[in-house]
């Protein structure tokens, strides 16, 4: 009896083992084919070990052998909730490769679909997160006010989600005749929901209970690791590259880079919702002003980049998006590399969890806002 | 800082380096061996404090393999191109710079796992996306008779 | 005795944030003219698709059973994943001369992407963006199409 | 408890799934298999198993515009011992298809499966050159109902939803397991 209570009180003779626990890569709350090996101490997170490649399909190699006008469409199945801006990007780069100037009509819808896109994307990221901490509700609020934006989407592109709208030289289609009028009924609709959101979700004295404090990333670490998009400006790192490298019709619109300085999860949730109302400024800035003139430029037959290497950098709804293009004169690129938002900012998370309680692990993990295509590619 | 002043300031850090007027960005062909020293050395010096690496990419041409860093200054804003490339194509090694910006570490593992460019001192070097025993795909010569379908 | 206070007054309203959401999710249950439920089957004559809809690749026909398509395979070239093959065929035409037209235009609705680049390759507009989109089958065979209907030739006047 | 299920190759119609009717089955157990049918047929519990874009369509099948659970569709599972339909939506690569084999085996029958979108039907996008993907997730697991886009619209996975409901209303339990003894017997 004694030596059992000696084994009992004397800590040093107890021996304990790490405890693993496997989520995915078939769970509700990793967003996809993610899997994560969490390393625990009783409910405490030690450590955590991304595991990717549940969906990686090998776009980068299927490029080589696709012409460019081809590949753009490969892009939309990346991340597609910013389909239109990984679009966007490939034909930037192309079209500054071979110095070629869109018309300004171009560059106007381009912005303003690229806006669109954004706030659909945090919509469902919004949806996705309530979902997460265990409400339900906002899985329906979220996705209703996402249908309008869809219906813009279908009416002018033909499609709700991979649109492939974007070609090397200008757009697929002019808009379509009801664009501006559905656009602007958009908007005026949705600046009556969106304070619901607010009052749903933000305003919760559990969700802020939950969210204050937890999961924090200093701006140091941020710029170290690379994150990007909302979640680096939530800790006070100045990345948009809507305004450091601005490019379509970004140089022409006045709005604000919302940065906050405490870096928790509740400012990177927050920093969403502010997102979309500077995404609605935008949108109204332009959607009256749209020049007239041609949609596309002509473009030759076979695109053949001109040798040398060709990077561009757009801003997705998730972070700083990059194609980078290596060319030896063909039709097809040699080489073709996306740097892709989600994929530094997934590899953050261990450096975000240490310490914090298995539940809240899947709350900081969704204000990430992973697309795991997005990383896979 | 402009690239013919950047260009004097790596010259004087790495008196190897060659450079190449890009497309966009200012490159620098580093030698392998200087890869890490001049790094370091662009991190920290005031200067030039590049302190956020965005793109880590690597290609293979026919006779090695160049890695090809892409950094920025979150300070003073200015874009440099870093090559390195591998002695060979049968041993590829270079060293890792993951200790210098963490973010390296990851996208190091995912040259090694689809172009097989080791890198020395990475604490974690396994495969990323694919499994144990597969090939490394975005090699050129890489050929996959049973999963690829040739078009 | 303040922190009492205090404590009570964030109970209270903790509880307040919570009758705000309620609120707003109670508003709608009494508000039917916000409701936004479709019902799909009941509506399907009524449900009309936007007229760029991408719902498949068409071969459209005319009374006589004539198409435009030369068979020249530019969107067989155009398609990312070959999802278009053409097979055609050589015959004498009156004056003797051989002459390549289309057998057979194999669509695999199954690998598309609706990607509209084959559509915008087509020189003589031959193939269209259709706008069915119930397209779901039980056998995957049932999803390769040929797109040009048997015994149909190419309609007067266009050229390759 | 076997439940012999239809196979893709018994079915040969494409609009109506044409499985022989047995003559002789009794009037008691024909009744008690078309009740199983429409019992099973309106409470079709679907597994949340998204990898691509078809998922995203697939949650916006679930909420308000749309609602599946007009169709007794209603409760997506996130384990597979709860769901009977397995909702392919998206690429199968081959280090997922384990995975998803594994899932599937781990389902209580009779179970379903639907592959939504061109990924899932035959590769897709990534059918060339693709050193990842399975071509069709029906290299992987049998498949009922396919339903082709990319990815479809909303309306087009209820069309498929339907016709995998006919298929449901058309399959035979008591019969088919009476007709299996009397063969033995032969």
């Amino acid at each position: 009896m004694a030596e059992y209570r000696e084994i009992i009180f004397n800590s040093d003779k107890i021996q304990t083992d790490d405890y693993f626990v496997n989520i995915g890569p078939q769970h509700p709350s990793t967003h996809g084919a993610l899997r994560i090996v969490a390393k625990l101490e009783g409910e405490i997170v030690q450590s955590i070990d991304p595991v990717i490649g549940y969906i990686h399909s090998g776009i980068e190699k299927m490029c080589e052998s696709l012409s460019y006008p081809q590949l753009i469409h490969l892009t939309d199945r990346m991340d597609y909730l910013s389909a239109h801006m990984n679009n966007e990007a490939v034909c930037l780069c192309i079209e500054n490769a071979l110095q070629v100037e869109v018309p300004e009509r171009v560059k106007y819808i381009r912005t303003i679909m690229d806006e669109l896109t954004r706030i659909a994307s945090h919509q469902l990221w919004w949806c996705a997160t309530g979902m997460d901490m265990g409400a339900m509700t906002t899985f329906f609020y979220g996705l209703r006010d996402r249908e309008p934006i869809l219906d813009i989407f279908e009416e002018t592109c033909g499609a709700r989600m991979t649109f492939n709208y974007n070609v090397p030289g200008g757009l697929m289609f002019d808009i379509h005749p009801n664009f501006q009028k559905r656009v602007k009924d958009f908007i005026r609709y949705f600046r009556k929901k969106l304070p619901e959101y607010d009052t749903l979700l933000s305003g919760n004295v559990i969700f802020k209970e939950r969210t204050k404090g937890l999961g924090v990333l200093s701006k140091e670490e941020a710029i170290a690791w690379g994150v990007t998009g909302p979640s680096g400006r939530a800790s006070g790192y100045s990345c948009d590259v809507r305004k450091l490298h601005p490019y379509s019709a970004y140089p022409y619109v006045k709005f604000e880079e919302k940065l906050a300085t405490d870096g928790d999860t509740f400012w990177r949730y927050q920093l969403r919702i502010e997102e979309m109302w500077e995404s609605m400024k935008i949108i109204e800035q332009l959607i009256d002003n749209i020049p007239e003139g041609d949609f596309a430029v002509k473009m030759k037959g076979v695109i053949k980049l001109p040798e040398g290497e060709f990077y561009q950098r757009v801003e997705s709804a998730r972070g700083e998006f990059g194609v980078f293009i290596v060319s030896d004169g063909k039709k097809n690129p040699y080489r073709l590399k996306f740097r892709s938002p989600g994929f530094s900012n997934l590899f953050v998370l261990n450096e975000l969890v240490k310490g914090v309680k298995i539940a809240d692990l899947v709350a900081i993990m969704a204000t990430l806002d992973l697309v795991i295509p997005d990383i896979d590619r | 800082m402009t690239n013919e002043e950047l260009k004097l300031t790596i010259a004087k850090l790495c008196s190897s380096a060659e450079f190449k007027d890009g497309a966009q960005f200012l490159e620098v062909i580093v030698p392998a061996a200087d890869l890490h020293h001049l790094c370091r050395e662009l991190r920290h010096n005031g200067e030039t404090a590049f302190d956020y690496l965005f793109c880590l990419t690597g290609v293979d041409y026919p006779t090695y393999f160049e890695v090809v860093y892409h950094l920025d200054s979150t300070r003073h804003r200015h874009v440099v191109v870093l090559k390195a490339r591998t002695a060979s194509r049968e041993y590829p090694v270079l060293d890792t710079i993951g200790d210098i910006w963490p973010t390296a570490y990851s996208h190091e593992r995912e040259v090694y796992d689809l172009l097989g460019v080791r890198f020395n001192n990475h604490p974690d070097m396994r495969r990323l996306f694919l499994e144990d025993g597969w090939g490394f795909p975005l090699r050129k010569d890489y050929v996959d008779p049973v999963r690829i379908v040739e078009r | 005795m303040k922190a009492l206070f205090n404590y009570i007054k964030e109970v209270l309203g903790g509880f307040y944030t919570l009758l705000q959401g309620l609120g707003v999710t109670g508003k709608y249950l009494f508000t039917p003219w916000n409701y936004v439920t479709q019902s799909y089957p009941e509506n399907r004559e009524k449900l009309q698709m936007f007229e760029r809809f991408r719902g498949e690749v068409i071969m459209p026909h005319n009374e006589n059973n004539e198409h435009k398509c030369t068979g020249c395979g530019l969107c067989e070239l155009a398609c990312p994943n070959g999802s278009i093959e053409i097979i055609s065929k050589s015959i004498l035409t009156e004056d003797g001369k051989k002459k390549r037209i289309i057998d057979k235009h194999i669509y695999h609705l199954g690998m598309c992407t609706l990607c509209n680049l084959c559509v915008r390759a087509c020189p003589s507009d031959a193939i269209i963006m259709g706008q069915k989109y119930e397209h779901a089958v039980y056998n995957r065979s049932n999803l390769t199409k040929v797109l040009n209907k048997p015994g149909s030739k190419i309609m007067e006047g266009i050229k390759e | 408890m076997g439940i012999r299920k239809k196979r893709l190759s018994e079915i040969e119609s494409n609009d109506s799934p044409i499985i022989s009717t047995h003559e002789g089955g009794s009037i008691v157990l024909a009744n008690l298999d078309a009740m199983f049918g429409w019992a099973r047929r309106n409470s079709l519990w679907p597994l949340t198993f998204g990898t691509r874009c078809c998922a995203i369509e697939f949650m916006a099948v679930g909420a308000s515009r749309h609602d599946f659970s007009r169709f007794g569709n209603e409760v997506a599972r996130p384990s597979v011992r709860q769901a009977d339909l397995i909702i392919i939506s998206g690429t199968i690569n081959y280090k997922m298809a384990p995975v998803l084999k594994r899932l599937y085996d781990q389902m209580p029958e009779p179970k379903y499966v639907m592959a939504l979108g061109a990924c899932a039907t035959s590769g897709g996008p990534f059918y060339y050159n693709s050193y990842a993907v399975v071509k069709g997730a029906d290299h992987v697991i049998p498949v009922d109902v396919y339903i082709p886009g990319c990815p479809p619209r909303p309306e087009a996975y209820f069309y498929g939803l339907m016709q995998l409901q006919k298929k449901i209303t058309k399959d035979r339990y008591y019969t088919e397991k009476k007709l299996l003894k009397s063969e033995k017997l032969k």
